[in-house]
């Protein structure tokens, strides 16, 4: 683009931790106002060049061992501690990988955000809250002014993750590293994020490093592409030549994998597709296809009636509650044995607590959930336990989902133990090895911790221990949304094999509609607690009714860079949760518009 | 909140009925303020003599109507009068509380002030040379008994350099050396146990959030980290509080200090039950409220912490 | 001119003179109030509010003269309805909560003769009254002030001594000032300060650090003897005391049972090393449980001389094996008897018994251990006898029924304690006492052991200092540089 | 795959060492203080009373007020304090740790009783507690052992139950018990591991403090036979030598540090050990 010394140029980087090298002789360079993408395979490194040239590396015990890293003329591979810390805010923001465990749980939102300023920028406290709601506001966050006094836990994943962005984008850097930055958002909002970086990388000149899975988002974003595989640079290249013209075979069976919405139009039934893996240096197709045709309509293996979840926001000194938070407001739905359910719904709008409150980890002011038609109220302690084995849940944050002393091996053949499924040690270790290789790692992980993988990694960890106990029903939320889209392909065949063998059930929450079109069989779409369409995936994906399905439908990114689109913006009151007791939000009432597609009346 | 409060008063009222009960009783076990008015001096000390006695101290009476004349006291706020020297024990507690709460907030602070920087400084620097000195540092402060650490401050300052008073309470100057002792071994613990929570939280992701932002290496310690650590810190700060007060018999003897570990100790010695009751009446208020402090505490440092 | 600052190990928390027996309440109130007569600290009985008296009635009565134009600090005049009413309160409702008026039961009245002249009337001789008049519950009182004030007169005593009380701390200090009309004349020095000071290192680091001039007894830790004499300003001055310590036999069950078993260990034990290496010289041994300045000590008794060999002998007599258990009850917080315990252990295991020490808590020791009969075969007894006088220690100790007798019932040493009491004449009491000790001595009832100097750390800025062997340092003879 | 820094590693085994080896010749002279030093704790020898230390090779640490060798006494006086510290520290442990678990993990009714429990433990002086626990008793050395657990679990049930109220509200706890693992399991193979390290730190440094208490005891009159010798005793009973002999009081002391020195090395490889973040995080 320009001629002038790039931004920042990391030449011939090497990152070890003791003898393990996680990055090998990485070069790339970002010029003022690019946004160059890293794509690559889940564990190559990604996460590792970004906090390297951050210099966070250091305190999590890896070193360099070899290269530069140069922005503004500085060696950063060199810098002191304390010149990295004028740099880093200010001039080098990121987003982090892992909101939920990024943020400072202690900590209100608003003020992890206004530190950030206050500690960059000259302006007066009252001054800096204003500037942070601003940005709330700009990320579409509702309730700005309150949900700045709110702490991380009491807010949804893609809540804290455009918190996040909101601090990373705060002190307007120079140069802006993203590791991941949508995959807890869905379309729409992730639409309106990237449109904000856009605007705000055109008026600063802002480098961006784009880390990112969704191949539609970098086909959107980015000008340059680099491609990495265990730890190198495979391939590089502007992005419309890596898309048309993928020279390295990882390349090309990176590509290759990624769904597409609407190529399953017509299809009735969800289908398995071949896959593509590398093999020999060769892309090659494996694997047949199948249509996903399991569900057993007798007797529904969920089923959730008029759940009701509220959270008490505020109190006053005699403890009783002025502001409740409706997260959950009356929603039905049922499973049924080797179906798949996908949520898909507004980031907030109360689908991991669904899925918490059918896990009994959270409360529900009232509604019934039952398995096989018992209700957990009518549960004796051993049905209890069963049922504890038989319906998992994938944690939407897979690294706070695992304790942080115990290998993850230990965790793995937890629920084998707990529930007596394997009797002899050796054979737990042998099930534990398998579980791990199924979900695409090495056998020999098993004695590691979690702090030692990457953020997908981690996510397979979660999904190996939620197969570990031969459960009837997954609840997935976002179990898939840190894979690179070769190994998510992948996962998504093994949780379709399961299904056609054993008869799971699914219930998959999920941003991603290309995987939720490929994988499910019926879909229900959530706005602000209500169902606001539910049908079979032909039904709300082909004969879409309600005006958010459609909204959504359009704001999924295309992996084509040639795709010109409308950049999307959505404007206006951005719609409170949050309201006064007694003045709770009306309960829509739903239209069977044609066998089992539901609407919500007057939306 | 309110309710919480409310149910914490009744659960203290609990706390101070238990413990006075206990007291009140176990001490008559173990001998005869009556006879202690008599030693000392030669007297001659017939059973006569021991009754007459008695009848005026009202320890002839059963216990449980002494037991009930003590909480008639509690609640009409009349605590009686000393066995020794006949001192309204009202007046005794007033002038002796504050000297011991004075003690205590001071050395708690000399404590604090010391130990969470170094044990920051101890858990950045693990393994080196810092660290290591402040383990050596921390050791001696726990193996010698307060008294020889005590003396040994005496010796230096007040004997060798001259420069504080060996005892007594009063100017500024005489706070330095029982707070220094105390604050060092309570430091002592205090260091080790900031180094070690904060080696745990050294490690979280946020902290390297912290990092990311630019923030100063202080502010990433002392505010993102140590509030994530402060949990344990905050309880045993709290224990240690407590437990000072009805611990500080040593160092208030050492330095002469005239407060409530004293006045209960010799209220022990002569078996001065009324002084003694009421000396654990307060204690008892004190580490309840210390405690419910900590409490409420622990939900204002955690938000996820609810109280109950 | 000037300030003295004494160190007291106790505050008494009382001043009312009826209400405690602390020495460390006598060691300040004797500079406070005055008793009809004074005992200094040559152990002479002088007139003190008294001017003469006279024994009446074959001792049934004294009648004594007061001293005239002596005004209480308060301005109250000293006249004969003072002492009344001193000696009515000790002895009606108001003495009746206190330990003191155990002392005083032989008074039956005081009758007022003329303003400046009582008559003590007497249920019987009581030889040892004087004495006591000069001490604790016998302090001259003013009647008007004491009934204006009542139970607040604890806190804010008046007297006619020497000093005039200004304030008082509780557990701190008491501050006196010089009472400029003092009938004994004027103090020396201005003002007088006590502080309360428990531990005997701080005392002598106060003392050490110039902060206080006196350290009174019985607060010196022997061990820290040389520390004083080490400092160029400092002084020790001691002088023989009245407080005696001896192990104590229980004669009721056990191998102490046995007169020969006793002996044996009387034997084994020498005490002329022990008061020289662990006592530093500032004690002497004793035969009878009494110190040299007592009334009633025989400087001729013998006591059974420290022969190993014929204890040996005396315990194969009487048959007791190699090795037989001995339990020693002491006072946990007296150091010198915890060391000197020790070394009467390994005396006691050179004989071939096996002795272990059971250490108590004070208290516990002599409220209940003693008085219930549940010590050891032997146990610790220390005796203050601020009387100075044998009968008031051995009828304590040896007195069948008495409090600290949970053992003995000797008719015969029952007959000879009573019997001296009704004596006027002292030369015949005198010879009852030895008699009484020798008695004792020959039942072996006590392992006797030594007693020990009152020792005081003086600052060499203090003058004309002469020690009290009672503790009762009335200072208004010393001056300061 | 090598998570493990060389240095690192390296630190970390040789505090293990060192803590190992040190506690072994601790426990070795205390063991073996009869054989090294036949009679030598006891004997009372008035002649040499007080002998400065490094003056003669009979009594290399000097000699005490009545004369006994101060060295032999301290292995001696090792057999009482090591067992008061170490088990009395050890049963504190137990009791406070599993107490504090329950109360803050199940919280409701039973952590409301335990930790008004706590309340009245803490507002019981210490002396008072063993005043009346020896009236009604009796003293030995066992009973010295269970005040002081009496007195101490409160320490750790505290510590504990504020660290399971965060704990339990984290996300690894809640995924453990969606997979229906017991509260058992979940109180000590989630909760225990990842508390504990305030645990160790405070236990290491609380044999001393127990060792020192021992000694308060034996001044109420709750101790043993004082010619029994005890570390704690000794300081105690050199306290009013401190200006004119300091190494009655010094040598005991340092026994203690050591000792504790030792268990200080043992308990952080211990915290180390069950700590996987730190071990990968070392410069
Ligand atoms: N603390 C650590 N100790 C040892 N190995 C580590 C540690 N942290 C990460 N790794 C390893 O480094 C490699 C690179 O990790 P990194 O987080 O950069 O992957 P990534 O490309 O970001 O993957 P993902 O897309 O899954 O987030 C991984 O194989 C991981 O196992
Ligand atoms: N513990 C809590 N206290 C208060 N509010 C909460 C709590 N947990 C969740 N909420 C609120 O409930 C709403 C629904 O949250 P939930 O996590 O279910 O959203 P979600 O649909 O999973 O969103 P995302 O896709 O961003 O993860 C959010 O507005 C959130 O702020
Ligand atoms: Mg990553
Ligand atoms: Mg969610």
């Amino acid at each position: 683009m320009t001629t002038q010394t790039p931004l920042l140029s990391v030449e011939d980087l090497t990152v070890a931790f003791g003898e393990n090298r996680v990055v090998e002789n990485l070069s790339f360079t970002v010029e003022a106002g690019q946004t160059v993408a890293v794509v690559g395979e889940s564990g190559s490194g990604k996460s590792m060049t970004s906090l390297s040239i951050m210099r966070l590396t250091d305190n999590l015990g890896a070193h360099f061992k070899s290269g530069k890293i140069m922005f503004e003329g500085r060696d950063l591979a060199q810098a002191t501690q304390k010149e990295m810390r004028s740099i880093r805010g200010n001039e080098i923001a990121m987003i982090f990988q892992e909101p939920m465990t990024s943020l400072n749980p202690v900590f209100t939102v608003g003020d992890q955000i206004s530190e950030a300023i206050l500690l960059h920028e000259n302006v007066s406290r009252a001054v800096a809250e204003d500037k942070v709601r601003q940005l709330l506001e700009m990320v579409r966050l509702p309730d700005a002014a309150n949900l700045m006094k709110r702490y991380p836990h009491q807010l949804s994943g893609g809540m804290r993750q455009r918190a996040m962005i909101a601090m990373a984008l705060a002190c307007r850097p120079k140069l802006l590293i993203a590791d991941e930055p949508t995959t807890a958002l869905d379309v729409t909002i992730q639409a309106q994020i990237l449109t904000i970086m856009r605007d705000l990388q055109r008026e600063l000149g802002m480098g961006m490093i784009f880390i990112t899975h969704d191949m539609g988002v970098v086909a959107e974003m980015a000008d340059h592409v680099v491609v990495m595989w265990k730890g190198r640079k495979v391939e590089e290249g502007p992005v419309r030549e890596i898309f048309a013209n993928p020279q390295h075979p990882y390349t090309r069976t990176l590509l290759s994998a990624v769904p597409r919405l609407g190529s399953m139009k017509g299809e009735r039934l969800p289908k398995r597709r071949p896959l593509t893996v590398l093999e020999d240096g060769q892309p090659k197709v494996v694997g047949e296809e199948r249509v996903q045709d399991t569900v057993r309509t007798d007797e529904p293996l969920l089923s959730v009636e008029d759940m009701l979840v509220r959270f008490d926001i505020r109190k006053n000194f005699f403890g009783k509650v002025t502001h409740r938070l409706s997260a959950v407001s009356k929603v039905s739905f049922d499973v049924y044995p080797g179906e798949t359910l996908a949520l898909v719904g507004e980031s907030g709008s109360g689908k991991s607590t669904i899925g918490r409150t059918i896990q009994q980890l959270q409360r529900a002011q009232s509604g019934v959930i039952r398995v096989r038609g018992k209700s957990f109220a009518d549960m004796s302690s051993a049905e209890l336990f069963k049922m504890r084995q038989e319906v998992q849940y994938i944690f939407q944050d897979p690294f706070a989902s695992l304790d942080p002393r115990k290998t993850v091996g230990f965790s793995i053949a937890e629920p084998i133990h707990t529930h007596g499924l394997i009797g002899d040690r050796k054979q737990v270790t042998k099930r534990v090895h398998e579980l791990l290789e199924r979900v695409g790692l090495p056998s020999a992980v098993a004695s590691r911790y979690p702090h030692e993988f990457s953020g997908g990694q981690r996510q397979r960890i979660c999904i190996a221990r939620a197969l570990a106990s031969n459960p009837k029903l997954i609840i997935a939320d976002e179990a898939l949304s840190a894979l690179d889209v070769s190994i998510q392909a992948q996962i998504i065949n093994l949780f379709m094999d399961l299904q056609a063998d054993l008869g799971l059930s699914y219930l998959f929450i999920s941003h991603d509609l290309a995987v939720v079109e490929q994988m499910s069989h019926r879909v229900a779409v959530l706005y602000l607690g209500q169902i606001m369409e539910m049908g079979s995936r032909q039904q709300i994906f082909e004969q879409t009714s309600h005006p958010y399905t459609k909204r959504l439908l359009s704001a999924v990114p295309i992996a084509d860079p040639a795709f010109d689109r409308a950049e999307i913006r959505i404007e206006g009151e951005i719609p409170n949760p949050v309201r006064r007791v007694g003045d709770e939000p009306a309960i829509l009432g739903h239209d069977e518009i044609s066998p089992g597609h539901f609407v919500a009346r007057g939306a | 909140m309110a309710t919480y409060l409310f149910k914490r008063i009744l659960q203290a009222i609990f706390v101070v009925i238990v413990i006075t009960l206990f007291v009140s009783y176990a001490v008559r076990l173990t001998g005869d303020p009556a006879v202690m008015m008599f030693a000392g001096g030669g007297g001659s000390m017939s059973e006569a003599d021991l009754e007459r006695v008695r009848a005026a101290l009202g320890t002839d009476k059963p216990f449980y109507l002494q037991y009930f004349e003590f909480l008639k006291g509690l609640v009409t706020f009349d605590l009686g009068r000393s066995f020794a020297g006949g001192a309204p024990v009202s007046g005794l507690i007033a002038a002796a509380a504050p000297s011991t709460l004075k003690l205590a907030f001071v050395s708690m602070l000399v404590s604090i002030v010391m130990s969470i920087p170094l044990g920051i400084w101890a858990a950045v620097s693990r393994g080196k040379a810092a660290d290591q000195m402040i383990r050596i540092f921390s050791l001696v402060g726990v193996s010698f008994p307060n008294f020889w650490l005590a003396t040994m401050l005496v010796l230096l300052f007040s004997i060798a350099l001259g420069l504080l008073p060996p005892s007594g309470m009063g100017s500024f100057e005489s706070y330095i050396m029982p707070t220094l002792t105390m604050g060092i071994i309570l430091t002592a613990t205090n260091v080790r146990l900031v180094r070690t929570a904060m080696l745990e939280t050294l490690q979280s992701q946020y902290v390297m959030v912290a990092r990311a932002k630019g923030l100063s290496e202080s502010k990433v310690l002392y505010k993102h980290a140590l509030r994530n650590c402060a949990i344990p810190l905050i309880t045993y700060f709290g224990l240690q509080f407590g437990g000072m007060l009805g611990g500080l018999v040593v160092i208030e003897k050492v330095f002469s200090w005239p407060g409530l570990g004293t006045l209960a100790f010799d209220a022990v010695n002569a078996r001065d039950y009324p002084v003694l009751q009421a000396v654990i009446t307060v204690l008892a208020l004190l580490i309840v409220a210390v405690n419910l402090i900590v409490d409420i505490a622990y939900g204002l440092v955690d938000p996820r912490i609810r109280l109950e | 001119e000037g300030t003295v600052t004494v160190s007291v190990p106790q505050d008494p928390a009382s001043w009312d003179p009826i209400d405690t027996f602390l020495v460390a309440w006598a060691a300040v109130a004797t500079n406070i109030y005055d008793g009809l007569t004074y005992r200094g600290p040559d152990m002479e009985i002088v007139p003190g509010l008294a001017e003469s008296w006279e024994e009446l009635d074959d001792g049934k009565r004294i009648r004594f003269k007061l001293r005239q134009n002596v005004k209480f600090h308060n301005g109250e005049e000293f006249n004969a309805e003072a002492v009344k009413f001193t000696f009515d309160r000790l002895l009606g409702d108001e003495g009746a909560k206190g330990p003191q008026r155990s002392n005083y039961t032989s008074i039956e009245s005081v009758e007022i003769i003329d303003p400046f002249t009582v008559d003590f009337k007497l249920n019987a001789p009581d030889p040892v009254l004087l004495t006591k008049l000069a001490g604790y519950g016998a302090m001259i009182v003013p009647p008007k002030y004491v009934q204006e004030q009542g139970e607040a007169f604890n806190l804010n005593p008046v007297g006619t001594g020497a000093f005039k009380f200004v304030s008082y701390n509780p557990k701190v200090d008491i501050k006196l000032e010089a009472n400029p009309d003092y009938w004994g004349g004027a103090p020396k020095i201005s003002e007088l300060n006590y502080r309360f000071i428990s531990e005997p290192s701080t005392a002598v680091a106060e003392l050490q650090a110039g902060r206080i001039d006196i350290v009174v007894p019985p607060t010196i830790p022997i061990a820290m003897i040389p520390v004083i004499e080490g400092a160029s300003n400092l002084e020790v001055v001691s002088v023989p005391g009245p407080t005696v310590d001896a192990l104590r036999f229980n004669t009721r069950d056990g191998i102490t049972t046995d007169l020969k078993v006793r002996q044996a260990i009387i034997m084994s034990v020498d005490r002329a090393t022990i008061v020289e290496a662990i006592l530093a010289g500032q004690a002497s041994e004793i035969v009878s449980f009494q110190s040299a300045l007592s009334f009633g000590h025989d400087p001729e008794l013998q006591g059974l001389p420290y022969d190993p060999e014929g204890a040996k002998k005396l315990l194969a007599e009487a048959g007791i094996p190699q090795g037989a258990p001995l339990q020693i009850d002491i006072r946990s917080n007296d150091a010198s008897m915890n060391e000197v315990a020790q070394v009467i252990v390994s005396y006691l295991q050179a004989v071939g018994l096996n002795p272990t020490i059971k250490p108590y808590e004070t208290s516990t020791l002599i409220s209940d251990i003693i008085p219930q009969g549940k010590t050891g075969a032997m146990f610790q007894q220390k005796w203050g006898g601020w009387t100075f006088d044998y009968d008031n220690t051995a009828y304590a100790m040896y007195h069948t029924g008495e409090q600290w007798n949970p053992y003995g019932n000797d008719p015969e040493l029952d007959r000879l304690l009573e019997s001296q009491r009704p004596l006027t004449d002292r030369n015949e009491r005198e010879k009852v006492l030895k008699e009484i000790g020798k008695y004792v001595a020959d039942q072996a009832l006590e392992l006797p052991l030594y007693n020990t100097n009152a020792i005081y750390g003086v600052s060499k800025r203090v003058k004309n200092f002469v020690a009290a062997p009672d503790n009762r340092l009335k200072l208004n003879e010393i001056t300061v540089e | 795959m090598a998570t493990t820094t060389a240095r690192r590693s390296r630190f970390y085994n040789l505090e293990f060492i060192i803590g190992a080896s040190l506690t072994a010749i601790i426990c070795f002279g205390v063991l073996f203080s009869e054989v090294l030093f036949p009679g030598g704790a006891t004997k009372v020898d008035l002649a040499a009373r007080l002998t400065a230390p490094f003056t003669n090779w009979t009594h290399p640490f000097g000699t005490d007020p009545l004369g006994r060798d101060v060295l032999a006494r301290v292995l001696a006086g090792g057999k009482v304090s090591l067992l008061v510290g170490v088990v009395s520290v050890i049963g504190a442990v137990l009791l406070g740790v599993v107490l504090g678990l329950v109360a803050g993990y199940y919280r409701g009714f039973w952590d409301m009783l335990l930790m008004r429990f706590a309340d009245i433990q803490l507002a019981l002086p210490f002396i008072l507690l063993a005043m009346t626990f020896v009236a009604i008793v009796g003293p030995s050395l066992t009973n010295t052992i269970i005040l002081l657990i009496v007195s101490e679990w409160v320490k750790y049930a505290r510590l504990v139950r504020g660290q399971v109220l965060t704990l339990r509200e984290r996300e690894f706890v809640l995924s453990a018990r969606a997979i229906g693992v017991t509260n058992w399991r979940i109180i000590f193979q989630h909760l225990l591991p990842n508390l504990l390290g305030p645990v160790i730190v405070l236990m290491t440094l609380n044999v001393a403090n127990n060792i020192l208490l021992e000694s308060s005891l034996t001044f109420l009159g709750l101790g043993i036979d004082p010619s029994t010798p005890s570390w704690g005793g000794m300081l105690a009973d050199g306290r009013t030598y401190l200006q004119t002999a300091w190494w009655v009081s010094v040598f005991p002391g340092l026994a203690i540090l050591l000792t504790v020195l030792g268990l200080n090395l043992l308990g952080d490889w211990l915290r180390d050990s069950l700590d996987p973040s730190g071990r990968s995080s070392r410069p």
